[in-house]
């Protein structure tokens, strides 16, 4: 049956901003879907987002929405985490948002493993600058800052996330709406600092200059190179040359942020308890 | 003194900011006038209402932006809708007749033109809107020579389509000579 | 209960006030001279239930404290000029979206890394527009210890009163001097809470100009769910690009400074009746001046003392009579000359402004105040 | 335009068979929303859609619903919409 | 052999400017409205044996930048408001330091995201003083196509002269707007490289007062080892906490500007003669107060305009002048009153100041100055 | 024979201003004997820094030296060998430099593998501004700002450069100078981005507030806590808890950026002949 | 009208910051004045030059660094160096004379004493010299109580520390007196 | 002490036994350098160093060579001593 997605949109705010066939609305319908399953009330869910196409999600939502600056959203997400623990904090960010700009407040949000999901859309580009290079744009491909082909290598997101101290860190694509949907219910599940990247398609900034210039295009262009993670395992290292690899690639407990905050609040008052009595 | 202000308006993606470069490049690379381009974008994204002046003159543009403007092509309602205000009273109203429904007709003078669908039925490619506007632009204003704009339109057309351009452009000018205005000789050396 | 007094280290005597004043969270990055905010903080906020963290650069601690004020929370960070630098981004954001937070800069020597040990009073225009962008902010520069105590809780009254980011300036000699000090009882202080909103959600817009110069700031997750954004806005805090709306929304903002005036402005007048020459002086050189200012009275100088405790909104009003009673106004600054461009602008020529600027880490004191009053007169 | 299916695979436990208890697929489009992208039409495993051209949109062409009898709900098009133009109930 | 007149794009022929005087290393960050300086720089740089590189953030770009000209090699970047912000603190290393760099700051609607396709000038007042402490910098806002090609070639030569970071100030309009342009011949084009060290590598200070107020400064690797730091330094560049030593080394900062004020001051007049009402106004808003005169003049109104392309230092006595000629000086600007602050200043009371603010994202057009000077004439 | 120090030092800063017992002049030292091993001149050779005691290093050294903002040492770093690849460019950092607001670059050095060689002087704190905790002070451990032990988790530098793409990747310890002395030669040899994370002693900002208030007492620690990396994979998890791995953690060969850099401007100048001719 | 003005000087890791809001605290806290301390980093790690200044007064302090100083302690010869200019011309210089050696005996009254040598003879830990400092200066000056300088160095000193520091102390009030500075008498309820 | 030690191992290659060929070594202390820190006396494979009060130093003491003739040439002490104050010829 159709899914509600009406419940959680501006509707006033629709149709989106985004480019025909552009991935971003698959995500965040795979997003809407693992939140109704969290059964959680829209008053206790805050989406948190910085600059860029990606980063315009919040505006069509129904929740406590919050656009930041650029690269800066998990910083604001932190602060609003810690002030209101009890409640929910969802940060969706774009490639270069999350991974360029935004890469410190990446590597340290991961660090502190603090109750915060995010979903990092990664669509190789700057799209809503106008197709500027990412730290995602593989090497060799073009963009409008690299007409010779990018020079730099890609990063591969989720192994930051993982050698950062993330805790939940799971790949999927916009070709598989589903599996993406079920990796964003386990992060938001999950306690602690979860990461999903959703590999995604920007036909308009990305596609156009790499001779994909459909959605359809970009969109079998990820299907085809994605590899699930068990594949994945058995493949030797050639075969995964220019691929990424899909799934839940990291899951762990270690303890959690405003949990080890709460424990520390209790120990300070009762140290300064102690100090009076 | 020759001082004319034009304006294109249409949504992101439609390429009228590029149209507006054409037209300014036919005016200062090849009739040695001076002309400043000037786009305004409202959205950072597709789908958003554009528009870009062309200020043409034989002395050099003080504001680069159009405040009298003479002539307004329009390829889409919203940016007529948002555009419109700066244009004479009496000044000519180009649209696509099938994007741009609801003009002021009391106030301007309107020229109607199904600009997309000629461009799918004569051409077949959606892309030669342009073309065939800057047709109509120079065909109804005379602003440039026809051999500067078809100039122009085939330095900037991509390896590979001058020619479908150039023919839009034609197309351009005979529909402006449907509406009345008199057609300026082809220059057969254009390419 | 009274309090004793205490021997209070500027800094400290900061965070202290900042939690009497409902601050409970902190957000920061350790630079000196203001880490002891920090480290204060660190220990107390725990203890009052609140939360400190130390984020990973001043970029995220003002970001940290602007999403934590959106949650209700009143919040706070600390810096000096290189972590001022970094922050303003993010403070141009608390602008925009009038979110209420404080941020304290304790300036050191400068430009860049300069003199991290040693005062200055460099950041004095940064603090007006360190930002890009229009924008309105408030500046308060205590000089004495008292004054550091009530104008952190007047930074978090204002800060939520008018949904303004507050910036409090202390240089390195008032952060780092000890100095007695009561704290008041908690019914000595007055404490202003940011309006909350009296619509139901449905009806509610957090830049509602109908509510008011200050449309009342509703908390994340209390039931109210709305948009804030960094861009222009209409009044329902999403994205605009109506220049009618961004105006209107522009002069309301700074309105909100205009009609409050009263609330915003305290300066501090000593001996300037009948007064031929007035030293504007703030912050630790105002008491500079003002020692200076009795050396030169006890010697017949016709001198006295305006002491501007906000330094933004300037208080125009009263420098530009001030301009009209005196010859002379004298300026002297920890710096190559900053406020006293704004005393120039608004003594519009009716006495001469003269700078008495001083760089290199070392105080201008009471002598040589007194010498360039007596040069003057 | 077989070549250019992109499937969800069987994993996902998304692809069934339309159960003859129910009632038959309801197909909604909210032509509004759609921005033409082909995405749903190459999704569907079923081959229920198609789109259709409109040069009265910017973007020139809109989904249409072709086979409806022929639709197992396994919601692959509404998954994978961007737009939230389309809904199969 | 002569060029082709051409039509450029405002931001390309930035880059294509900055190339022929001489930047050969570009490091950025897109952001709109500056980004096609960048790109063109990505494409063209490489031809020419130079490098681009995109960088991870604003900050990083700016430190690029410093690095590659402490290389020896003329560098630049682009920006626009929410990374110039980011920029502030190695700007002011850059001013510490004393290391030529041009920041190209293409001035969109503000204050935070604000409005970014959209022009303003908000940024004018963050231009001078952005960054903490004490600093001395160059900001130059041309408004006509050959302007910004010379104002391009005269940041880097300012900058190499006077070893200072120089701001090349555009707005949207300047930056996207296409106009016709001969590229001049290099013969045609006078360029200014830094002073080299004459002294052998022992003797050699890059802060050397005795070597004149702008000290040369040599590359890195090419044999002079020295030492730069943004802490205060001595003439070695070492860190010194000595106040006479920073004092005058400041004061010889000043002097910078000070001493080649007619290198650097550069605006334009039109019918300023006779005028009882002059308009200040700049960049983009400066043609369209130029058009307004004209329509004013041509009502037989006194009025003319006064156009800085260099901003900062502020043409002070040329100013002051003018305020002693006119009745009125009225100052257009896209945004709710900056500039006009330092005309204030600058006037000191000697005729009135009306500022002509607007912001949202639209221009101020010729009929809108019109109808003001036509209010007060 | 003792080590000609004095060759590389700028002998009238002497002494340096460090604490007594503080390990950074031990790292230095390594660094200077490798650096003579590489037989450069010093004119060749940048030292850069950003802000902390360890990044007071360049004043003390008599090479082209450069002591930037605090973090950014790499941005300036990477222009400075940008516009001279052929020179070398040695980059010395404290942990909060590097890792807490210089995180960023850090990452994006790593992953466009410049070949630049990083030396970070790992002490567990920030020990200019007083003692405050850095991204590595171990959980549980006091700074003036974890006054109730720290609740961040420590970050892994070198596993972080890994996954971001460094080439070469070694920690070594100040209780070992002679093998640290081996890892920065191996990191100067490398072509492409070398990270050395140096594991050192600040007694006083660290030290004192962790009973450790002798510099012997802090390097005993480290010698204690450092497990030799071909052990660790041998040890169980369990036993490696609380200690930190030493070695060469990770060698690879990937194109580095400024030849990359120097092909593309090849291929540009190619294609703008071909454009002309 | 009282008003003194004292400075303590020495480098980084001596204590002398921590002796300055000592004796501030026994005048504010204890013994009702008011008392400003204004310290001075000349660097930001050990070894480097430090001062504090100490104003107090019967009345508010203005200018909260001293001017005329009407006291130093000089524990580091680079301290004394740096830092003696704005002493009154025959105020009272107080050096630890193993450590400061060369004084401006024509300027100033000059008083010598073996501060930490004192420290590790009579008490066995350097640390003490804070303490003696103390006493010597309130011995020397009496700008503060005999009882308030105890108290606030009771207040102040670490857990198990109490006895030695007030030992001390008073070994520094014993060196005043040695020096001829009258001893208060000992206040015993001071703990 | 001897807990204190803190060494390098062989695996550095270091530690060797003097060659009688060669002649005694001379170790250097450079006492305006030295902070006292001890690292150079418990790096001492051959307890050749010691610490000796100086209470004329700021930092209280200062490193002596107390046994020369037991020196190896190991380098680490001069390897180790973070202020440059040691020298071993
Ligand atoms: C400080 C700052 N720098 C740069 C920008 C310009 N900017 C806006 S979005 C963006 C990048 C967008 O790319 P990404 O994060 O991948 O998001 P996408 O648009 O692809 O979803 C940039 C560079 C900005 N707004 N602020
Ligand atoms: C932008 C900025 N923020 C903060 C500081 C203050 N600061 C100077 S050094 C430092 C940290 C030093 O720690 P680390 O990098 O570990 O070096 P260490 O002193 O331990 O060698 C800090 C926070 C600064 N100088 N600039
Ligand atoms: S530019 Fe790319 S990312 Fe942005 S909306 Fe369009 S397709 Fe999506
Ligand atoms: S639900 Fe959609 S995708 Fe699935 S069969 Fe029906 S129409 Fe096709
Ligand atoms: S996927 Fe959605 S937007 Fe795309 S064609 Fe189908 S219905 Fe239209
Ligand atoms: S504070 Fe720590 S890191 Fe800094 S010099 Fe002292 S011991 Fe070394
Ligand atoms: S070289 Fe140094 S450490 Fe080695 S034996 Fe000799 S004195 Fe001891
Ligand atoms: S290691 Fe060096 S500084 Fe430390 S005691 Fe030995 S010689 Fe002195
Ligand atoms: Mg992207
Ligand atoms: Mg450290």
């Amino acid at each position: 049956m159709a899914f509600d997605y009406e419940k959680y949109l501006r509707m006033e705010r629709m149709p989106h901003m985004w480019c025909p066939g552009c991935g971003i609305g698959i995500v965040v319908k795979a997003m809407l879907r693992a939140i109704e399953k969290m059964g959680w009330s829209q008053d206790d869910v805050a989406v948190v987002s910085g600059i860029g196409c990606t980063s315009r999600t919040p505006g069509y939502l129904d929740f406590n929405t919050l656009h930041t600056t650029h690269g800066r959203a998990l910083a604001f997400a932190t602060g609003l985490k810690l002030a209101r623990p009890d409640k929910h904090v969802i940060v969706i960010s774009g490639d270069g948002d999350a991974a360029a700009i935004g890469g410190n407040h990446f590597l340290h949000a991961c660090r502190r493993n603090i109750d915060i999901t995010l979903i990092v859309v990664n669509n190789y580009i700057y799209g809503m600058t106008g197709g500027q290079a990412s730290p995602t744009t593989p090497f060799g491909m073009r963009a409008s800052t690299a007409p010779y082909g990018a020079v730099d290598p890609a990063m591969d997101i989720c192994q930051v996330a993982i050698a950062a101290g993330a805790t939940y860190v799971a790949r999927g694509t916009v070709a598989q709406g589903l599996l993406l949907e079920r990796y964003i219910l386990n992060g938001l599940k999950h306690k602690g600092f979860s990461v999903i990247e959703a590999m995604s398609d920007c036909p308009v900034q990305y596609g156009r200059r790499n001779r994909m210039s459909s959605a359809v295009e970009m969109i079998q262009w990820i299907r085809d190179h994605g590899v699930p993670v068990t594949r994945a395992k058995e493949l030797p290292p050639e075969e995964l040359e220019g691929k990424f690899v899909t799934g839940e690639l990291h899951v762990a407990e270690r303890p959690e942020y405003t949990e080890e905050y709460r424990r520390l609040i209790e120990k300070a008052q009762k140290a300064a308890e102690g100090a009076h009595g | 003194m020759k001082h004319y202000e034009l304006r294109f308006g249409g949504v992101g993606g439609q390429g009228v900011i590029l149209a507006g470069a054409i037209l300014a490049e036919a005016a200062v690379i090849y009739d040695g006038l001076y002309a400043v381009q000037s786009p305004t974008y409202t959205a950072q994204v597709r789908g958003g209402a554009t528009k870009v002046d062309v200020i043409i003159s034989d002395r050099p543009v003080i504001y680069p932006r159009a405040t009298e403007i003479d002539f307004f092509l329009a390829l889409a309602q919203r940016s007529y809708d948002v555009f419109h205000h700066q244009l004479k009273d009496g000044g000519i109203v180009l649209v696509d007749e099938t994007l741009v429904t609801r003009v002021d007709e009391d106030r301007y003078r309107v020229l109607r033109v199904p600009i997309t669908d000629l461009a799918e039925r004569e051409i077949g490619r959606v892309v030669v809107v342009n073309a065939i506007s800057l047709g109509l632009t120079v065909g109804i204003t005379g602003v440039v020579s026809r051999r500067a704009i078809e100039q122009a339109v085939a330095a900037r057309a991509p390896k590979g389509t001058v020619d479908m351009n150039l023919k839009a452009l034609n197309l351009g000018f005979e529909q402006a000579a449907r509406l009345g205005f008199p057609v300026e000789e082809r220059t057969e050396e254009a390419v | 209960m009274a309090k004793e007094v205490r021997l209070w280290e500027g800094n400290h005597l900061v965070a202290e006030a900042a939690i009497l004043a409902g601050c409970r969270f902190f957000a920061g990055y350790p630079i000196t001279p203001s880490s002891e905010i920090a480290e204060y903080m660190a220990v107390r906020l725990p203890q009052v239930g609140g939360t400190f963290i130390q984020m990973e650069d001043e970029i995220a601690s003002m970001g940290a404290i602007i999403g934590a004020s959106l949650a209700g929370v009143k919040s706070m960070t600390a810096t000096s000029g290189p972590g001022f630098s970094l922050k303003q981004e993010n403070l141009g954001y608390a602008c925009m979206a009038e979110i209420p937070v404080v941020v304290v800069d304790v300036m050191r020597g400068g430009p860049s890394t300069g003199l991290p040990t040693h005062p200055s009073q460099m950041d004095v225009m940064q603090a007006r527009w360190g930002t890009h962008g229009d924008h309105w902010i408030i500046a308060l520069a205590p000089a004495f210890i008292h004054e550091i105590f009530w104008a952190t809780v007047r930074a978090f009254n204002l800060s939520e009163k008018l949904r303004i980011p507050v910036i409090l300036l202390l240089d390195e000699i008032l952060a780092h001097m000890h100095e007695g000090f009561r704290l008041p009882d908690s019914s000595e202080i007055e404490i202003v809470d940011r309006a909350k909103p009296t619509v139901p959600p449905d009806r509610y817009f957090p830049y509602d100009e109908s509510q008011g110069d200050v449309p009342p700031l509703a908390a994340f997750f209390s039931g109210y769910r709305f948009n804030i954004t960094g861009l222009n806005h209409d009044k329902s805090g999403f994205p605009t690009t109506n220049p009618e709306i961004i105006q209107r929304d522009m002069e309301r903002q700074r309105r909100k400074i205009e009609r409050h005036l009263d609330e915003i402005l305290w300066w501090d007048e000593h001996e300037l009746e009948g007064a031929e020459l007035a030293v504007i002086a703030y912050g630790s050189i105002g008491r500079s001046a003002h020692a200076a200012v009795d050396r030169a009275r006890a010697l017949g100088i016709r001198a006295g003392l305006f002491r501007p405790i906000t330094l933004w909104p300037f208080p125009e009003k009263r420098v530009a009579a001030l301009a009209e009673q005196v010859r002379t106004i004298l300026v002297p600054e920890m710096n190559m000359g900053q406020l006293v461009l704004e005393v120039e602008r608004v003594a519009a020529g009716r006495c001469d402004v003269v700078p008495l600027g001083k760089v290199g880490g070392i105080p201008i004191d009471p002598p040589e105040i007194l010498e360039a009053i007596k040069a003057r007169v | 335009m077989a070549e250019t299916r992109v499937q969800e695979g069987k994993a996902a436990g998304a692809v069934e068979q339309p159960s003859p208890g129910k009632s038959l697929p309801r197909i909604e489009v909210i032509a509004d929303f759609c921005k033409g992208c082909e995405i749903c039409v190459v999704m569907c495993p079923r081959n229920v859609l198609e789109m259709r051209a409109d040069p009265s949109r910017w973007v020139g062409s809109v989904v249409a619903v072709v086979r409806p009898e022929a639709c197992t709900r396994c919601m692959l098009c509404e998954v994978h919409c961007p737009d939230f133009a389309i809904k199969v109930f």
